[in-house]
């Protein structure tokens, strides 16, 4: 699904085994939506899979922005959250006027809802790119949510609007009740979405957002306005941005100004970020991550938002590409054969880099239990090892792991560099590098 | 009338040069570098932080003068070891990596010091009132604040326009290659520019801790504002960001001082529409919505003017 | 690949969540309150404070043998979050709620209890609401599967009133508050009840400004001033109040503030820096150096063990209530601890009776008056270190508190 | 017949400076029109103004006989003018197969399509390549574009300008930084693919502008001294003074 990925479909004839492989994979994501609540079926987990649906949604929406056209926004909860009003709104409207929609199309609502005030606010704000639109992206959901406040026949305060998901028509004697039901409502505009998101990538307009994304100023050499293409590509990220709102509002049967603050908008750069925006599954595995940290996380440590900090600099720093970049990487020695040249270095490097990492936790965990317990419930449990907050030797201990661990991390992460360049060598000697 | 004409003008200055005590140093390091300091309020919170636990130690006034420099050092930490190595990946990657240097630095400050409100009080020298006018008492402290800002403006821009370091600096933006011919390193350019962009945000923490409220959150309550000042000012504009600030200081302090209304200027709406939109849009008051008027000056000028009163540089 | 991922995804899911198991024999209550983020120290105050209430509780045998456990839950004061956590604690086997910072997590929780209530019969769950003062809580949203212990904002409102009626100083009142619902009821009530109460009172302004959002309230204060105000009534809270109290003081500004919500964390400290002595009155169901001498042991012995003031009286009060229920019901089921709590007369805290409107589940109880600043000799607690601390100036009864329901109750 | 450009008292000042002022150049239909002159000339500005990347204070420029000053650059396009840059400007991180494919869309009349699938467009397809063809880098199609070398970058430049199938075809420096070899390679690159279209070129390489074009147009201070034949101006005078300086004393 890479640039490098596609343009081999260009071929004048492409190759049967790549479209079978192609079919093939969303075949399988079918199957896996379908599979996984018959093996988990515990309540958390649905919510959980709800939850991560959605994410993904928003996730890939963003990216249509990020990824494809290279615009950072600060902003793009403001579409999730107006979808979501949008579909609470209507799944009102429809209790009250009995209006014939059943609650699966609501979605579809929602994504109205944020592709108006995209082509509504989105010629403004796409007027500039780069830093400049990160900041007014800013601007504009600081705007939004605080006119929320104020607004409050439409977004009903801080409070929120409710709403009754059963109260609608049932499509296929479902009620929508229990979560089961919701989750696989989700799973399915997670398909609808993801494949017309894709598809979008394949058109002229998702062609000439990478142009832009590139370099804007060429593209209006070659005949189009990038203004427009940034338009056009903000109102799409805003269509799938208020399916994902509208979801939400049909998960949690409330919408709140909450879904338009400048939290959700950060998580999902973190979660786009970090998955990686260059290839078009990368955000979902960020949204897979990001959630199942914010889920998980959020009970083992109060200083998560540290945690998240850290993970995102490091991706910043270290792999701009993302999880989805680093594993691309991979791609050319697996098909010229030469990944076991750089496995033995991984694994050299694994227990160094990991006694490093525990080092670092165990720091950041010390320090946050002594300086929020003062005097007391200082043990904290870390990988089941209780350890006291205010012993010397649990200081001493994580000073060791820390710098002992990057000591010795360092030689070996030059092994991987060298071994890596060996590698690489070998793949373009065997031509799969260009 | 006039009492609160005055009175408004008064806060709205203080309030506007408190702005630009804040932006100052983010439109230092953008105009120099390009890069949009997303952590510029933390810098800020930094340096509250640090003048507070030093005014503790040592007194105000030599914390005055530390704190900036630790904000600075840091500032030029994360210069040399984070934003050299994503450089090459362009701005929206420095952009990037200061967003989540902005969370770190958060949650770092509300682990070592809590998430209350710390006690950092105005310094004993200047806890009196200046002046009294219409029986409203003018802190000194606030006077000091004022003298500062206007101090820092008038510096800065003597250093950028009229001295060499000045010259370097730009020349190195412009021409990184010709001015290392020169035998200067650019690298310790930019790193001392983002260094002195911080420790300005820490100067403005120390001076704001006292009279604002020192705590773990202050950093986002700040932020967006400040970018709206930026971008309104036009980037990386000095005189744009000191005119921006008074605006919308002074914008924001009027707009309180004013209680109309739509309802107030042509008489109560209807009530068959409560309950509506235009009902909510009818009875909110000016006041009401004061801080959001910085945003809906953003989009004004993104319609009318989008590259900000004062600016010239196109991204 | 992507296979892989989801199903590891979902395994550690399934581990992290779902993991943990409970003894049978105790009684779990899921605490849904910020505990990390801008309001952990709060949510941790609170957390503190139940745990300390079900140690006392567990030292007296539990509830009906049952041994009481506080699972926390955090929310970040964030809507959509609560209801995740409320679902994790119903999977794992909880049936009781309590909950207290924000009306808008409230309204939410209110909400998803009862839609998860009546799609579960059997099942059900019973939310205890300890701080979330929204009167449409036990109004129009109102539902027979919450239960409220702190005194709604109108309720306070209806005290303080009753308090100013007393009081003839007070003639020019301002009114700021916070815009949002909270704040606007506080508004709405003030202006209603004094003109019913006082109609001498003049209300020379009524400002609603952005929640948590002005870092300079001098313009405000300018305004105040100029209205020739005498008391100003607010229902601020958090960095608001603060600032607000701040801002007055740098100004030169004599006035009483009448407040909700000026003892909230930090607030003792930032009224101690603006040294504005007994100016500042809060409105709260009980206080430490209110002379009832129970309530004063508890309060000692609550502060040498855990370390801070009781910021929640009335979280003694339901803790205390829920057992009186449990015992009374015979049973730990929801839906009999429900109708057992109904009407119910209980001894609070602090002195006097109060009671649960079976209507609206609405607690009402004593409310006093207190003001901030230095201490007599017979008032041993401060606040925050500050050397300062409240001072009882009025106790309102259970009877003057009473404010009438909009609420019709749907029983099960 | 009307001029394929028509430049007309143009003037272009930045703030109190003037970098342009007088410009008056007409260029012929089919013709291949090569401006020279001085560093800091005002031959990119001139470019610049033409194409739209900035707008002259005053003056007025045509393109096949429709005034196209102040119009945006894709405004001027769409009219049929092309450009190439000194400093390359492909789209780095897309394959070289995506450079020219982009380039061809506007031309082939997709516009901002988001119901078509690229791939999926024979006319598209088909042009491409013939592009990719045309410019040797066919069996380079999938490198991402920030990959090429710098002999190839400039070529992919070249097909990129071309690609929309624009009349008026203008290249800036297409050579620069070229060795001996790939210059003539360029050069006849170049003459095939303008060959029917109206070319106007910026170059330094004086074999490269007297070998290539019909007429030639001197630009120094912003101001043109002399148009004419390659003969024509090899023997101007005021060239010689002006340009060669002191070859012509």
């Amino acid at each position: 699904m890479s640039d490098t990925a596609t343009s081999a479909r260009d071929l004048p004839v492409p190759a049967r085994g790549q479209s079978l492989r192609f079919y093939g994979i969303w075949v399988i994501a079918a199957i896996v939506l379908i599979v996984l609540p018959l093996l988990f079926s515990s309540g958390s987990s649905l919510t959980s899979f709800s939850l991560i649906g959605i994410a993904i949604i928003f996730a890939l929406s963003y990216n249509i922005l990020l990824g494809q056209t290279g615009l950072l926004s600060f902003g793009h909860a403001v579409y999730y959250g107006l979808g979501g009003f949008a579909a609470i709104h209507v799944m009102n409207a429809v209790t009250a006027y009995d209006w014939p929609i059943p609650l699966p199309f609501i979605p579809l609502v929602g994504g109205l809802g944020g592709l108006c005030f995209a082509a509504v606010i989105g010629w403004v704000m796409t007027k500039r790119a780069g830093t400049v639109f990160a900041m007014i992206s800013l601007g504009i959901g600081e705007l939004v949510a605080s006119s929320s406040l104020i607004l409050r026949s439409v977004f009903g305060g801080e409070s929120g609007i409710t709403t009754d998901r059963t109260a609608l028509p049932h499509m296929f004697g479902w009620s929508f009740g229990p979560q089961i039901q919701v989750y696989y409502l989700i799973a399915a505009w997670v398909m609808i979405s993801a494949i017309a998101m894709y598809a979008l990538t394949r058109t002229p307009l998702g062609r000439i957002s990478n142009a832009v994304r590139d370099n804007p100023e060429r593209v209006e050499f070659i005949g189009y306005d990038p203004h427009v293409v940034r338009y056009l590509a903000s109102c799409f990220a805003g269509l799938f941005a208020g399916v994902a709102g509208g979801l939400t509002a049909i998960n949690f049967e409330i919408a709140n100004s909450a879904y338009l603050g400048a939290v959700q908008s950060g998580l999902v750069l973190f979660a786009t970020f970090i998955g990686g925006t260059s290839y078009f599954f990368g955000p979902i595995l960020g949204a897979i991550l990001v959630t199942y940290l914010q889920l998980g996380l959020t009970n083992l440590t109060t200083v998560w938002q540290l945690y998240f900090g850290i993970i995102f600099i490091g991706i910043v720093m270290f792999a701009p590409g993302g999880i989805a970049g680093l594993l691309m990487m991979h791609r050319p020695l697996v098909r010229s054969g030469t990944l076991g040249m750089v496995i033995p270095s991984y694994l050299l490097a694994l227990v160094p880099t990991l006694v490093l990492v525990c080092g670092v936790i165990l720091g950041i965990e010390t320090i946050a239990h002594y300086t929020e317990s003062q005097g007391q419930g200082n043990v904290i449990a870390l990988f089941g090892i209780p350890f006291d907050a205010t012993a010397a030797s649990t200081w001493i201990i994580a000073a060791v792991m820390i710098v002992g661990g990057y000591a010795v991390a360092r030689i070996t992460w030059r092994r991987i560099v060298d071994a890596w360049d060996r590698a690489t060598t070998d793949a373009r000697d065997r031509g799969h590098l260009a | 009338m006039l009492e609160l004409i005055v009175i408004s003008t008064l806060n709205g200055v203080l309030f506007g040069m408190l702005l630009f005590l804040l932006s100052s140093g983010l439109t230092v390091i953008f105009s120099m570098m390009g890069v949009l300091n997303f952590a510029h309020a933390s810098f800020y919170m930094l340096g509250a932080f640090f003048g507070y636990q030093l005014t503790r130690w040592i007194g105000f006034w030599p914390a005055l003068v530390i704190a900036p420099l630790l904000v600075g050092a840091i500032g030029m930490a994360v210069e040399r070891y984070g934003l050299r190595n994503t450089h090459k990946h362009g701005h929206v990657a420095e952009l990037l990596l200061t967003f989540g240097l902005a969370f770190a630095i958060e949650e770092i400050v509300s682990m070592i010091w809590g998430k209350s409100p710390m006690d950092y009080r105005v310094p004993q020298a200047l806890d009196f009132s200046a002046f009294t006018i219409f029986s409203t008492n003018y802190p000194a402290y606030k006077m000091f604040m004022l003298a500062v800002s206007v101090l820092i403006f008038i510096a800065l821009l003597i250093v950028l326009k009229r001295t060499r370091v000045g010259l370097i600096v730009q020349a190195a933006l412009t021409h990184p290659s010709m001015v290392a011919h020169l035998g200067h390193n650019v690298g310790r350019v930019f790193m001392l520019v983002f260094g002195v962009g911080c420790a300005l945000a820490g100067v403005a923490g120390v001076i704001a801790g006292p009279a604002l409220v020192t705590q773990s959150d202050m950093a986002g309550l700040l932020g967006p504002i400040l970018f709206v000042v930026i971008v309104f000012g036009g980037l990386g504009s000095l005189p744009g960001a000191f005119i921006a600030s008074l605006v919308i200081g002074l914008v924001q302090t009027f707009a309180v001082a004013l209680n109309g209304s739509l309802a107030s200027l042509f008489g109560p709406l209807d009530p068959s529409f409560n309950a509506t939109v235009l009902a909510d849009i009818w009875n909110v008051t000016i006041a009401q919505i004061a801080p959001i008027l910085p945003y809906v000056l953003l989009v004004l000028i993104l319609i009318f003017r989008p590259m900000g009163l004062m600016g010239a540089r196109e991204t | 690949m992507r296979k892989l991922i989801v199903a590891a995804t979902a395994a550690l899911t399934i581990t992290m969540l779902g993991g943990t198991s409970y003894a049978q024999d105790t009684l779990k209550i899921g605490y849904i309150d910020p505990l990390s983020g801008g309001g952990a120290s709060i949510g941790e105050g609170g957390l503190k404070t139940f745990q300390y209430l079900a140690d006392e509780i567990n030292a007296k045998g539990g509830i009906l043998g049952h041994k009481v456990e506080i699972v926390p839950l955090d929310n970040k004061v964030n809507p959509q979050e609560s209801l995740v956590q409320a679902q994790k604690a119903i999977d794992a086997g909880i049936h009781y709620i309590t909950q207290g910072n924000g009306s808008s997590v409230a309204a939410a929780l209110e909400d998803f209890v009862t839609k998860h209530n009546t799609r579960n019969p059997g099942k059900e769950v019973l939310y205890f609401n300890y701080a979330a003062v929204d009167p449409a809580l036990t109004n129009d949203k109102c539902s027979f599967w919450h239960f409220r212990w702190d005194a709604g904002s109108d309720i306070k409102m209806e005290a303080l009133t009753n308090y100013m009626k007393g009081v003839p100083s007070i003639k020019k009142v301002y009114l700021i508050n916070q815009d949002y619902s909270f704040g606007q009821s506080v508004r709405a009530d003030a202006r209603k009840m004094l003109a019913a109460k006082r109609p001498d009172v003049q209300i020379v302004g009524d400002e609603l400004h952005p929640l948590l959002k002005i870092t300079d309230f001098s313009p405000y204060i300018a305004k105040i001033k100029a209205s020739g105000a005498d008391s100003v009534v607010t229902g601020n809270w958090g960095q608001d109040i603060a600032l607000l109290l701040k801002a007055a003081a740098d100004a030169g500004l004599k006035v009483n503030w009448y407040t909700y919500y000026a003892g909230g964390a930090g607030g003792p400290t930032a009224i101690k820096q603006t040294g504005l002595d007994h100016q500042v009155f809060q409105i709260t169901e009980g206080i430490p150096n209110g002379g009832y001498q129970p309530a004063m042991d508890f309060e000692k012995a609550f502060r040498a063990k855990v370390n801070m003031s009781l910021w929640y009286p009335r979280a003694v009060n339901e803790m205390r209530m829920f057992k009186a229920a449990a015992e009374k019901a015979k049973s730990i089921d929801p839906v009999k601890v429900a109708q057992a709590l109904e009407g119910m007369k209980f001894e609070v805290l602090d002195g006097g009776e109060g009671f649960m409107r079976k209507d609206d589940h609405q607690f009402f109880q004593p409310i006093y008056i207190s003001s901030f600043g230095t201490l007599k000799s017979n008032e041993p607690f401060d606040e925050e270190k500050t050397g300062w601390g409240w001072h009882p100036v009025a106790k309102i009864d259970t009877q003057q508190t009473i404010v009438p329901t909009t609420c019709k109750m749907k029983r099960p | 017949m009307t001029q394929a450009i028509e430049i007309r008292n143009v003037e272009k000042r930045f703030g109190n400076v003037g970098i342009i002022h007088d410009l008056n150049l007409s260029v012929a239909q089919g013709e291949r029109h090569a401006v020279i002159g001085p560093n800091g000339a005002g031959k990119s500005t001139t470019f610049n103004l033409i194409s739209g990347h900035i707008a002259p204070t005053s003056g007025e420029i045509r393109l096949n006989g429709d005034l196209i000053s102040g119009l945006r650059p894709f405004e001027i396009n769409r009219r049929g003018l092309s450009r190439s840059f000194q400093v390359t400007n492909v789209f780095a991180r897309m394959t070289v197969w995506e450079n020219v494919r982009c380039a061809v869309l506007w031309a082939t009349g997709q516009r901002y399509a988001f119901w078509k699938n690229v791939d999926d467009l024979p006319e598209v397809r088909q042009r491409t390549a013939e592009i990719l063809d045309d410019i040797h880098l066919l069996h380079r199609r999938d490198v991402p574009a920030g990959l090429l070398t710098y002999a190839e970058q400039r070529e992919l430049e070249i097909g990129i300008t071309i690609a929309g199938g624009a009349s008026v075809i203008m290249l800036d420096e297409p050579t620069a930084g070229m060795s001996r070899a790939e210059t003539e390679r360029a050069v006849a690159l170049i003459r095939r693919l303008t060959e029917g279209r109206t070319l106007v070129i910026v170059e330094h390489d004086m074999s490269v502008v007297f070998g290539l074009a019909d007429r030639i147009s001197v630009l120094v201070y912003g101001h043109i001294i002399a148009s004419g034949t390659p003969e024509e101006i090899r023997n101007n005078p005021k060239v010689k003074e002006a340009y060669l300086g002191e070859e012509g004393h």
